[in-house]
């Protein structure tokens, strides 16, 4: 069965591949239901294969496809353990919902086919990042999904600012991908290998803690890309102009996550380097902090949800920067539900709306929209952390492992749980805004209840959102022990061992988070929405004009030096010389022409002259004269 | 034996000839004629790559007629893993681009000869083991190339024509001083005048200040060709000007004799040299990279774009070759063919939108994929093999390059990691503002999307882009025993010790870049 | 001493000729100074025993060329005085230097051995007959005489191609510009 | 006064001198060509007063051949300034000056 495993990768390639060229003949929703079916079959597959580890009757496995670039040693191998099986189990679990949803939502786009092929062209990539085997194949897989994801970002190229945002997630991408891309040269040239068993095996042998160090830096650095953490985070808002269902998938449960999954399959590099798992927490908790700010002003119903995202990946980034994997294991699963799920309702929204993004002239859609509605309560509670739901469990269990780590850790709990009041607050006044309330939207619009293939994945989403803190409650571990056979190199974080101080803490985040919902209840349950203005909102709705500063800072004089290459060092010095070579013998050329007067006797009497003189220096040479 | 070799060489001569004699009242039969004439060669490489023995270094199918005893002079050609590829490539892009050329009205016969021409002087200089023969063939080049880009060249073409000759004329003349004085030294060793037999220079034994001038009299022309920041400038006016077909050539197949010179003849011949002076080689490599990509980004007419963009992975070539590692060179040997399918394929998509359009500014296009979906697939399917995406056959060039860079030349390899970013930025600001938005000129509403014949061009690239970056292993097993071979000539002959990474690597302290 | 005056004779007679030759304002003078110069090398090559040569000598030169340059002169109608002044700048002193500078050195040169005579007529034997000539013509230098029957062949020919197509070849447009 | 090679020598370079005098200082075609043929008759002499001082008969043979290639010579450059001729009507090498650079 392991040796299978390339088939999870294999199905939705096919899948992609076939409805590149025949999307257009399947049509709709015939492309829509291929394409659902390989993920859906994907998802089967790896349940079927990843059962085992729970009973622990399979093991991990590495499995070799073929030799890849030899000149490296590096082959096509594949890693199927319990870290893999939970991540390919949420991407194509996940995926197999979207897909789902996607063939209601895009339903009449004249190019539903493409969009299939690349949905499927991503769940691909992302399976094989997930279950690379080594740092190159995890490499592909890290460029690949860039790749999807820019396609389904600028899938309607039409609009300026879709191809705009696909671009500019590419190009950041690849800024952190310049860092992974670092890391694997330094790996390769101190371990020879780019096996992830051989590296992880020999590193405390091999590395010395400065090369770790270095090592595990770059790494983050292409966390922060593929993850949208400080401070390459701008891409993810803008990233929101691709369809919904994408925003769902790729920037929010699936792709985005990737960097937590890196750190967490690379631990035990970081384990060797200190100083790295505490800048990693930093820059977690400090996006995390930093991304709710700006969520709570945005006025966008998606751009809320994309700082969300950025918010809730700090956490994820927080929980395995200070080595508690298996909590950003566990929060990555529930918020690939929980927001996917938001998300897939706000594109409910959005569909139903006519495509209206602006919260303002929402509102009051409960009653209109009642399964919509139900889901994003569920949804809402869950990523605001009220008990019982997911949310709680898993951003709980990060918050208290850094409690227990204590030192630093102390403050970036503190950090981390006023982000936990300010998220209540934010999808709170969310929710409000979206679903309580007068209506505010115009007369022409008539929303609706969207088709069943679009609230179906809602529903299996809310119940995924609602039970799933019980993979891993703080009585019975699943997950933890689920996760053993991926993390045996490593020393975890845990949350502390007193189920006493655990419900303390608890109770502390409980009585913030419902401290943020009450404020925002109140402040946004109004018939009248509050005016936002005032210097905060000023600042954070325009996201402290971070984009504004690299374009400034970055965007603006790469563009002026390369267009001073080009144009000074290019076509003026360097031409110039080239061109002023060419005059110089030109003129030169000109200057010695003037002896070719075309008198043959003048001619005649330069070569007199000049056998005269050899004459002479013969003569002389000889000794004659 | 079966003179494999010199049958390929002769193949696109006997078309050539055959193309010509063609009777003036059947122009009609040209394009065909000359179509089939250039398949044969490419028949030919493949017979030679399905014969060619891996797993060996040395040369193979080799064949020696000596022309002048005591002047060292013969028709001697060989081939292995490092011109292998090159040649194949060669016979692969000709047939592509002449069938590209159908616009061509104006003097079609001179034209498809004169691409005949090229393709046999090409062929040539990548299996001459003669050094005059291979000089020979090296200036032919020039001739047939010169009359492509000033006859059938678009706007500046004289300019861009003379500017080509004269730059590598230049060059070219350091080479024959150094081909001449090397062959009178290699004379002296086997009992001769004079001697131009590349295998009777490997073991010369030349002291490092010889090997200095020789490198610099070699390495002048091929960095020319290359070409290097800063004797680069000829090459976006060559590139701009010339026709499709002679664009595709020129960086698909030409600048490669630069590359391909570097590594059989500066590497191999003066080792000495090549390790004192490979770190100013890769420096120069990687100013290329950086300052091509950033060049590339704001030129406005997407032709230059690409060309300099060639000057952007021409130095990731040129630093996997002189960062002296089994795996740079391979890479970059790798990367040689890589750029010349994805490059190629650029050009040859380029030449196609023209043939609508007649212009190149990318301010004239916007949208137009909406009118040409499939053509914008496939330019994006390029685009991204040539920024190096993983799975096709760019990215496999540029990581095994940099990854084996990284051991020698640490802070190189990690600046050039930079050319990764710039390579996004130009090929996908370009992509937007070519393809994406709504259709601003109402001239391209009315575009013709991609036809069948044009598709037939590109479709072989695809693949072959494709297989190379998903399963390169069959193409890496040949390059690799020659390139170890000239690892370990260098190892051999000076005190140098090419690093193999792993644990026991040692990074000599004054480059160990981070800390 | 009969030997000696024949050459001083005939060598004044060479000079004079070739002098006038060089001077003369009407071409067909300066052809019949060169007509006396040749004879008088004739003269010599039979002081030298080249009887052969000698023969050849005012068959070919004195009898064929000069003729022919004497035909040429009265075909192309020349045989007038010509305008003698020089137009090209120092041109006049610079070939009279350099005729004295050449004569100058051959002497200079060729003193140390001619003049003193110690390489004097030390074979008396020579014999400059066609029999001679012909086996060392056709035994040594056989190649290079068959060699200059080419050449005749090709001279002939392209003479013949000259007269042939040169006044009827296509002639340049008059453009009234006074060649520079 | 005894005759030796050198005074054939002697007098052969002063008609060369005068033969090159007359390429350089007269401007007519034709006595251009008669210099030229004055300076090949003065180097036929030094040949011949060689080939006797030495006893050898090569001298006379590569007279021979001059002699030859000088009628060749003069053939076809007749020719050509015949032909010349007939396009200018004049034998003035000053003339003639297309080759101006």
């Amino acid at each position: 069965m392991t040796d299978l495993i390339w088939l999870l990768i294999a199905l939705p390639a096919v899948g992609a591949a076939v409805l590149v060229f025949l999307g257009r003949r399947l049509g709709e929703p015939g492309a829509g239901w291929l394409a659902t079916v390989t993920v859906a079959a994907s998802f089967a597959f790896a349940v079927v294969s990843g059962v085992g580890f729970v009973g622990g009757t399979v093991h991990p496995a590495t499995v070799e496809l073929f030799s890849w670039i030899p000149a490296l040693g590096v082959d096509a191998t594949l890693l199927w353990d319990p870290l893999a099986v939970t991540m390919t189990l949420v991407v194509t679990g996940v995926g197999a919902l979207i897909h789902l949803y996607a063939i209601g939502y895009m339903h009449g786009d004249p190019r539903f086919g493409r969009f299939f092929a690349y949905l499927n062209l991503f769940i691909a990539s992302m399976l094989t990042l997930v279950l690379a085997g080594n740092f190159a194949v995890m490499f592909v897989g890290w460029e690949l999904v860039g790749l999807s994801s820019y396609l389904l970002i600028s899938f309607w190229f039409e609009r300026p600012s879709a191809a705009a945002a696909g671009k500019k997630a590419f190009i950041v991408n690849r800024i952190g991908d310049w860092g992974f891309l670092v890391a694997l040269m330094v790996i390769f040239a101190a371990f020879g290998t780019l096996d992830f068993g051989t590296v992880f095996g020999s590193a405390p042998e091999v590395l010395s803690v400065g090369t770790a160090t270095v090592i595990t830096l770059l790494l983050l650095v292409g966390a922060t890309g593929k993850s949208a953490q400080l401070p390459l985070y701008v891409w993810l808002p803008d990233a929101m102009e691709g369809p919904t269902p994408v925003s769902a998938l790729i920037h929010a449960a699936t792709m985005v996550t990737a960097g937590v999954y890196m750190i967490a399959r690379t631990g035990a590099l970081f384990e060797l380097a200190p100083v790295s798992q505490a800048i990693v927490a930093t820059v977690g908790v400090l996006t995390a902090l930093f991304a709710a700010t700006i969520a709570i002003s945005q006025r966008d119903i998606k751009r809320v949800l994309a700082y969300s995202t950025i918010s809730q990946i700090g956490y994820m980034i927080f929980g395995v920067g200070m080595a508690a994997y298996t909590a950003g294991m566990f929060h990555l699963v529930t918020h690939a539900f929980f927001k996917a799920l938001l998300f897939l309702g706000a594109g409910s929204v959005i569909h139903a709306l006519g495509g209206e993004q602006d919260m303002r002239k929402m509102g009051g859609l409960r009653t209109v929209m009642p399964v919509t509605f139900w889901t994003m309560v569920i949804a809402w509670l869950a990523i605001s952390g009220v008990f019982p739901l997911a949310g709680f469990w898993s951003k709980d269990e990060i918050l208290g492992a850094a409690f227990a780590k204590g030192g630093l850790y102390t403050g970036l709990w503190a950090i981390g749980l006023f982000t936990a009041f300010l998220t209540a607050f934010y999808m709170t006044r969310w929710l409000a805004m979206t679903f309580l309330g007068e209506p505010r939207w115009s007369d022409d619009v008539h929303p609706h209840e969207s088709p069943w293939v679009m609230t179906g994945p809602l529903v299996i989403l809310a119940f995924a959102s609602t039970f799933a803190g019980a993979l891993n409650t703080p009585w019975r571990l699943a997950l933890e022990r689920f996760l053993e056979p991926s993390f045996e190199l490593v020393t975890q974080s845990l949350p502390p061992e007193s189920i006493g101080v655990v419900a303390a803490l608890a109770g502390l985040s409980l009585v913030l988070v419902v401290l943020g919902i009450v404020v925002a209840w109140r402040r946004y349950t109004t018939a009248e929405l509050p005016a936002e203005a005032g210097r905060f909102w000023y600042v954070t709705l325009h996201g402290y004009w971070v984009d504004d500063l690299y374009g400034r800072v970055f965007v603006l004089p790469g563009k002026a030096l390369s267009a001073w290459f080009a144009a000074v060092l290019d076509g003026t010095v360097i031409d110039g010389i080239v061109n002023g070579l060419g005059r110089t013998v030109r003129g030169f050329g000109a200057a010695m022409s003037t002896l070719q007067s075309g008198w043959v006797r003048s001619y005649a009497a330069v070569f007199g002259g000049g056998v005269l003189v050899l004459l002479v220096w013969t003569l002389v040479h000889g000794g004659v004269i | 034996m079966f003179p494999a070799l010199s049958v390929l060489i002769l193949l696109p001569v006997l078309g050539a000839v055959a193309v010509a004699a063609l009777p003036k009242r059947r122009p009609e039969l040209v394009f065909p004629m000359a179509l089939a004439a250039s398949a044969l060669p490419l028949g030919m490489a493949l017979w030679v790559l399905w014969n060619f023995e891996a797993g060996e270094a040395g040369f193979q199918m080799i064949e020696a007629a000596v022309w002048s005893e005591t002047l060292g002079i013969g028709w001697k050609l060989g081939i292995d893993g490092i011109s292998l590829f090159l040649v194949v490539l060669t016979a692969v892009l000709f047939p592509l681009a002449i069938a590209a050329s159908r616009s061509i009205a104006d003097r079609t016969k001179a034209y498809m000869v004169s691409m005949l021409v090229l393709e046999a002087g090409l062929l040539g200089v990548f299996v001459s083991l003669d050094l005059l023969v291979f000089f020979a063939f090296f200036e032919i080049v020039l001739v047939p190339m010169y009359l492509l880009i000033g006859i059938w060249g678009s706007g500046n073409r004289a300019y861009a024509a003379l500017k080509f000759v004269l730059y590598t004329a230049f060059g070219s003349a350091f080479l024959l001083a150094g081909i001449i004085a090397l062959a009178l030294i290699t004379g002296d060793q086997v009992g001769a005048t004079a001697s131009f037999d590349f295998r009777d220079m490997l073991d010369l034994g030349l002291s490092s200040s010889t090997q200095l001038w020789l490198f610099a009299a070699f390495g002048i022309a091929f960095a020319i060709k290359v070409p290097l920041f800063p004797l680069h400038t000829w090459l976006p006016d060559a590139h701009t000007e010339a026709p499709t077909a002679g664009s595709v050539v020129l960086a698909g197949v030409l600048l490669k004799m630069g590359t391909y010179g570097f590594l059989r003849f500066n590497l191999t011949l003066f080792p000495q040299a090549s390790v004192d002076l490979a770190e100013v080689m890769a420096v120069l490599g990687v100013i290329g990279i950086i300052y091509g990509a950033a060049v590339a980004i704001v030129q406005p007419d997407v032709k230059r774009l690409v060309a300099y963009s060639s000057i952007s992975h021409l130095g990731f070539i040129l630093l996997g070759t002189f960062a002296l590692t089994r795996q740079g060179i391979q890479g970059g040997v790798f990367q040689m063919v890589s750029h010349g399918l994805t490059t190629g394929a650029l050009f040859l998509l380029i030449g196609m939108l023209y043939d609508r359009r007649h212009t190149r500014r990318i301010d004239a296009y916007g949208g137009i994929a909406s009118v040409m979906p499939v053509y914008a697939g496939v330019f994006l399917f390029m685009a991204f093999a040539s920024a190096g995406l993983p799975s096709l056959s760019g990215f496999v060039g540029e990581f095994t390059i940099l990854l084996g860079s990284y051991p020698t030349v640490p802070g190189l390899a990690i600046v050039a990691g930079f050319g990764v970013i710039l390579a996004a930025i130009y090929l996908l600001w370009a992509y937007e503002r070519i393809f994406t938005g709504p259709v601003v000129h109402p001239e391209n509403e009315g575009l013709k999307d991609l036809v069948a014949r044009e598709v037939a061009i590109v479709a072989p690239l695809i693949v072959l882009i494709v297989a190379l970056g998903v399963y390169p292993k069959p193409m890496l097993d040949r390059i690799g025993p020659s390139v170890d071979a000239v690892i370990e000539r260098i190892e051999a002959t000076t005190d140098y010790v090419a690093p193999i990474p792993g644990p026991t690597l040692v990074v000599r302290a004054d480059e160990a870049g981070e800390d | 001493m009969a030997e000696f005056v024949v050459f001083a004779v005939f060598a004044l007679a060479a000079l004079a000729g070739a002098f006038v030759m060089l001077v003369a304002r009407n071409p067909v003078y300066s052809a019949i100074g060169l007509l006396t110069t040749m004879f008088s090398i004739a003269v010599f090559y039979v002081l030298l025993d080249a009887h052969f040569i000698a023969a050849i000598q005012v068959i070919i030169y004195t009898g064929a060329v000069m003729t022919l340059f004497m035909f040429v002169i009265m075909m192309i109608g020349v045989d007038r005085d010509e305008d003698t002044s020089e137009r090209l700048p120092y041109q006049r002193p610079i070939g009279i230097i350099l005729a004295i500078g050449f004569a100058g050195v051959i002497v200079v040169a060729g003193s140390g051995a001619w003049v003193t005579g110690s390489a004097s007529f030390a074979v008396p034997d020579l014999n400059g007959t066609i029999e001679t000539i012909a086996d060392e013509l056709f035994g040594t230098w056989t190649v290079p005489f068959l060699g200059t029957v080419f050449l005749l062949t090709i001279a002939a020919v392209g003479t013949i191609a000259l007269a042939r197509y040169g006044p009827t070849g296509p002639r340049p447009v008059d453009d009234g510009e006074e060649p520079t | 006064m005894t005759l030796t090679a050198g005074w054939f020598m002697g007098l052969a370079a002063v008609l060369f001198a005068l033969g090159g005098a007359g390429v350089l200082l007269r401007r007519n075609a034709l006595v251009m060509f008669m210099s030229i043929e004055l300076m090949l008759n003065a180097v036929n002499l030094t040949f011949v007063a060689a080939s006797k001082a030495l006893g050898q008969v090569e001298g006379q043979v590569a007279t021979l051949f001059v002699i030859v290639v000088a009628a060749a010579e003069v053939t076809v450059g007749l020719a050509i300034i015949v032909a010349i001729f007939h396009r200018r009507a004049s034998a003035d090498v000053d003339e003639f000056a297309e080759l101006r650079g």
